[in-house]
């Protein structure tokens, strides 16, 4: 059938293993260079946000530009602690994997900023509807360590009661939904929630995450309309970390225009911001919020960042993306962003960087060893498997009932 | 009481909990200011008002995604999905979110969703508009299935449904939404008034969720069955003169195996019956279960009679559903078998 | 729960049963006043076609501007005649529905210039794949109206062999795919086909068509994504006709920007063309398919045009719109516009027009008459039952070699 | 001859049809490239190009979508769903388009897409990694659906389901990619290299579709299963120490009851099994099937193990997976049992 060229059009990464990385690509905009307008702009006269790139600190790690949130050293410090934070923590659980000691992990290296500046920007009675590389939010609001620990090790103290792999965390009380599995499905449960507050006349707002590769789903699809069509009260973001696995954004569709562009077509306003920037993050996350408060409908924001390690731990980047990517990614390491930010200001120095990680690490490890006595993958105490009978109903029906039964008789059998 | 067909029942039990539950929300393709397709939602707008009956975009995955987030949010929605064939498109959100909530977060969060659907064929709907496809939901973890088949149980069990604070899957067999049917479409439609479960309580009432019903009680052979089948296999059953019992066992899952077993182990012989495909259908479920229950009192293989595995076929839809010709020779074989 | 008020957004209609209608929201733009851009400008470039109305026909009847795609009045006369086919066929097909004669029935009142001057841009190579509306590609496309009659009526010689629904007719010859029924799954199917054509190096496109309502649906963003990311050499055409069922396209996300901007966000050029004016339509689908042919890959076509008649014979919209309101619509009828062009420019009379339009009655009479021949629903030859069971496999497997054998059986007994 | 696992084996299927027929494309996500996942296509792009290899979208509707049209356009399409857990999200287009064109067309059209997806449990995938959803395509009029246990197999079945000009769903059981899997997850892991079934021909051959094998022949008992639990079975029945009959399905639709039939005739005993949710599973019809076939012959009630009515819990994976010891116990029931 080939007897003449293909003319498919087949997107190109611009590097692979052995070539030299090139983000020529990228649109990058200089930090302040970009209008803020005011939250009640019209969707049209705003679509200038979703191509550029919101930035606020500089070159020289000045924080500059109409969307400098101002934000007090103190509660930067306390940022920065967050986002160092969740990397020892994807650090310390990445080799605890390696070590089999649990069966699986994803970390979020490089993406800190998106859910440290978008948690800190968003109000506690906001729901969230994370995707599985947002456990920086659940540590911002207040979920423990050894808890999060815990789960990823479905011991006896695990949240999911073992029922779901590590890192599909959820808190009811800290307002985070919990994870599918499958990508995509919590963007139109995000606007649905957003609805009832609506319905309710509520200020709570909901936002969700998905990256890049997921915009291509349905239900990606589903969530804009929806929003669109009801002006939920929603912030859907994408965290475009330019890798879905192997493939590079432009096999969600990256190539022509911003995920920020993607509900333009509908009247959703999209926000593009460097996502590595927690001050730029945080604004524009406050400004969404903000808009969606007032009755101004759903905003998408398309965080520009990078996945700086390799999808899972299931997962080997050095076959199909160069391995010095992420450190010629032109917009840097968020941590290390902010605190050249803060070390500019005369907030914070190297000595306290490393104290602080040093202290980090210590509380990682603290956490960690208390969660094993919750019991490991190996030993004990164990999660009594009668509680797999559990919750799959309000109340379970007589055929799980007689299940459990004969499940236990087997199990004690032999 | 009152008289009223499916249609009205399904209507009355959806006033009924908006008016007692103000959590109550509907939403679906035309069921706002047009009051649904089938006219099951009409009124309910002027009633409730365009922000608890809301119109929906063309999006049942989006329908179903909307309504579980909404639910999570402490409402508790009902979903109408236009025909149960199109809801394949949400099919991901049904599996992979609301059947699976409560288990994945330990029970720190579910969403009481319920779907209602109209499903089965004999309205010349074709192969599109005449779907019956309980059996892939009722292998779905964590939902509950069910599929009324008169107007009375169709108001409790929906009453029921929309209070479970578990997703439910509705199923209303819309050949029968004004009328029972014995399976003879060339006879005049019969109303639901001739019907004593037509006579339904206009005010609040339940029938609860997995429970069977023994619809006629008889010695000689078991008729299990659902849906508009109910209605078919009576006549059928009359139309051979065999002394049948014909259970509706209305709750698709859970399912109420003992009212099923103990009819079986007094009758000694069982013919399963519905409208959807019959490879890898519900009635294998319902036979592989009965089997079990009863092996030692059958006399006889329990016969199924199902659809044809083929697609739904608008020209020989009646050749295609399993009428009374069917079910009677389905009966005959049951009982002639010798054991 | 409803203690304050609802801040959810509602769409709601112009108009409701009752009122006036009330077409202000359309943008209409003069007849002529929408440049024509080169077939190879990049998306960016012409936005304002997604916005703006292509139209050739002013309000005098004269075909002007950029777009007049200078037809042949001959060829204008057979266009005409082919909307009139379909309008005299619908006609027709709608009553003898209500006779009782056949099950179901869906007309294109009012957007009969979408398949005829779509079909008549397109080459017979390039392959369809319709929606349910779209009857006239059918006629155009040389398939016979006693065979689209004998479909509806599931007789002895339905190219269906009586196994869907009244109008879900297919051609392989005429190149135009099956209808599925489910809304909407034919998009990707169109793509997938456009991509296999661009593999094998053809010059050969796709197109589809959906209506407004149905780009809420999950495959739109398949279509749209696929088509994006390939550069496949498809045409993606939404019929605005206003509503699905008793919704107005505000329910499908149209209330602030028009759908033929949806694809932007991904880079695929929109335009937006008066869906009723001829020549406006077939001059973007030659300036979309020559783009196509070319390499430069999807476009979105919004076909702005209005529903004239019910949804189908199942449906009664006096309940939910103002029963004038096709009188009312802006943009007319494409017959009567098509018929007063010609008249203006001489080509065409009243007379001619009415003679024309006994003549079609004339031939559709002739072709239900000789539809009949093969069967009716009450009276034969009838199909025979046992072909129920062909074509579910390549092969008949025998377990439906012994269903059938029993359903013959059942069948003759009693 | 040579020695391969099962993704070898089907890495080979794809690259003997590939070579073959140019025709033949493979559309999934990360499956160029990268060469998938589960490196079932590693080294294709290589060979055949992009434009015959294809990273995909990350949207299973769009990718079993747009095979759809590949195929109607002549091409002969495999698409890859990354995990069987995935498939929902293309649910609608497997029913409303794969399984239906030929059909509502009239033998038209049609589109030989091929889906291949790795199912199962006992890698620790938790709930979206590890299910079985055979059942539900298993009821979807107009599709095949097959799933090998071994890598000779696999290969075979694998050309045959591309070659065939009707729609398959080919779920490969990932747990026994890398080797056969008796159940007992503390033992060292096996090799294909010690199966003679991990002796696949480097070349062209066919297994067909809807023919079971007969793995292990026994007089006493007849254990029907298919995927993983296949050498689960033959290993419990070595436990227990039963002559049993192991029958691999092998085929889920068609399903080739005559091989069933004569087994469970000779021995008057059954024992059917999978990984997938019990309720509803394709057991039942199994079961249902064979109590029909073989009711005479029949000494016990057929036994049926499965996956528990829950979702797939990662901590559990052991005590929700049909093991040995289930296996064995089952076993033992359908043999006490008097008749
Ligand atoms: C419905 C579905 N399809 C496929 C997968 C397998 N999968 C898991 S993560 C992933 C890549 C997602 O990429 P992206 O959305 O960019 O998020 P990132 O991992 O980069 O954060 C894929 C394909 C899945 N989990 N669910
Ligand atoms: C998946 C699916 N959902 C719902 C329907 C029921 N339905 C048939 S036509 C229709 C309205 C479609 O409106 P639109 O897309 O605007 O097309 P129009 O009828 O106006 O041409 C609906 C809801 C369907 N056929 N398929
Ligand atoms: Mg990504
Ligand atoms: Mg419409």
């Amino acid at each position: 059938m080939a007897s003449k060229k293909s003319r498919l059009h087949i997107p190109r990464p611009t590097a692979r293993p052995g070539e030299e990385p090139d983000f020529s690509y990228l649109n990058l905009t200089p930090a302040g260079s970009v209008d803020k307008p005011p939250v009640n702009s019209r969707t049209r006269d705003i679509e200038y946000l979703s191509e550029d790139l919101v930035r606020v600190l500089d070159e020289d790690h000045k924080a500059v530009g109409p969307w400098n949130p101002t934000i007090d050293p103190d509660k930067l410090q306390v940022a920065l602690r967050w986002m160092l934070l969740n990397r020892v923590f994807d650090d310390r659980m990445w080799q605890i994997q390696r070590q089999g000691r649990i069966s699986f992990y994803m970390q979020a290296a490089g993406e800190e900023a998106v859910s440290i500046a978008q948690g800190m920007a968003l109000r506690p009675g906001d729901m969230c509807f994370p995707s599985y590389r947002n456990q920086g939010l659940y540590m911002l609001r207040g979920v423990k360590l050894v808890d999060m620990m815990c789960q990823c090790l479905s011991n006896t103290r695990d949240m999911c009661k073992g029922r779901q792999l590590p890192i599909m965390y959820h808190s009811k009380k800290a307002n985070i939904y919990s994870i599918s599995g499958n990508l995509g499905t919590q963007y139109p449960n995000a606007v649905g929630w957003a609805m009832a507050s609506a319905i309710r006349g509520e200020d709570h707002i909901a936002a969700s995450w998905l990256g890049d590769g997921s915009t291509a789903e349905a239900d990606f699809h589903h969530a804009l309309t929806f929003a669109a069509v009801y002006q939920a009260p929603v912030i859907l973001n994408v965290v475009n970390n330019q890798w879905a696995i192997s493939t590079f954004q432009g096999f969600a569709g990256g190539e022509r225009r911003p995920f920020a562009a993607r509900g333009l077509g509908l009247g959703i306003p999209g926000i593009r911001v460097d996502g590595n920037d927690l001050l730029a993050v945080y604004a524009v996350t406050l400004w969404a919020a903000d808009r969606a408060r007032r009755g101004g409908g759903p905003t998408l924001i398309e965080l520009v960042t990078y996945r700086g390690g390799a999808h899972s731990t299931s997962d080997d980047p050095s076959k199909y993306r160069p391995k010095d990517e992420w450190s010629a990614f032109p917009l840097g390491d968020p941590i290390e962003r902010l605190k050249q930010h803060l070390i500019t200001e005369g907030h914070w120095s190297e000595q306290k960087h490393e104290a602080l990680t040093e202290e980090l690490k210590t509380e990682v490890l603290a956490a960690w060893k208390e969660a094993q006595k919750a019991g490991t993958m190996t030993e004990g105490p164990f999660l009594d498997p009668a509680t797999m009978f559990d919750d799959v109903f309000a109340e379970m029906p007589p055929s799980l009932e007689s299940q459990r039964r004969y499940m236990l008789e087997i199990e004690s059998g032999e | 009481m009152a008289q009223m067909n499916m249609i009205e029942a399904i209507r009355s039990g959806l006033d009924v909990v908006m008016d007692k539950d103000p959590g109550v929300v509907i939403l679906g393709e035309d069921v706002g200011y047009f009051g649904g397709v089938f006219r099951c939602t009409d009124g309910l707008q002027r009633k409730y008002g365009e922000h608890r009956v809301i119109d929906a975009p063309i999006a049942e995955g989006g329908i179903i995604g909307a309504a579980i987030g909404m639910g999570v949010n402490g409402l508790r929605p009902v979903a109408e999905i236009q025909f149960a064939d199109y809801i394949y498109p949400g099919f991901d959100q049904v599996v992979s979110e609301l059947a699976r909530l409560r288990y994945r977060s330990a029970g720190e969060f579910f969403s009481p969703v319920t779907i209602r659907t109209p499903c089965g064929g004999g309205i010349r709907g074709g192969q599109t508009h005449s779907q019956s496809p309980e059996a892939i939901f009722a292998h779905i973890a964590g939902i509950k299935t069910v599929m009324p088949s008169n107007p009375y149980d169709a108001k409790g069990m929906l009453i029921s449904a929309i209070e479970s604070d578990d997703p439910v899957v509705f199923f209303e067999p819309k050949r029968i939404y004004n009328g029972p049917f014995d399976g003879d479409p060339d006879k005049p439609a019969v109303p639901w008034t001739s019907h004593p479960k037509g006579e339904v309580p206009e005010g609040y009432y339940t029938v609860p969720l997995g429970s069977a019903e023994v619809v006629q009680s008889g010695e000689e052979l078991t008729i299990v069955t659902y849906g508009t089948l109910v209605h078919v296999a009576q006549a059928a059953a009359e139309a051979t003169g065999v002394d049948a019992e014909v259970i509706d066992v209305r709750s698709i899952f859970p399912l109420d195996t003992k009212t099923l077993s103990n009819s079986v182990r007094k009758t000694g012989r069982c013919l399963v019956a519905h409208e959807a495909t019959r490879f890898s259908g519900y009635g294998a479920e319902l036979t592989a279960r009965i089997q079990k229950d009863c092996f030692y009192h059958l006399e006889a293989p329990i016969g199924r009679i199902a659809g044809w595995d083929t697609p739904y076929p608008h020209a020989f839809e009646w050749q295609y559903f399993p009428g009374k010709k069917r079910l009677a020779a389905g009966i005959r074989k049951v009982m002639e078998t010798q054991a």
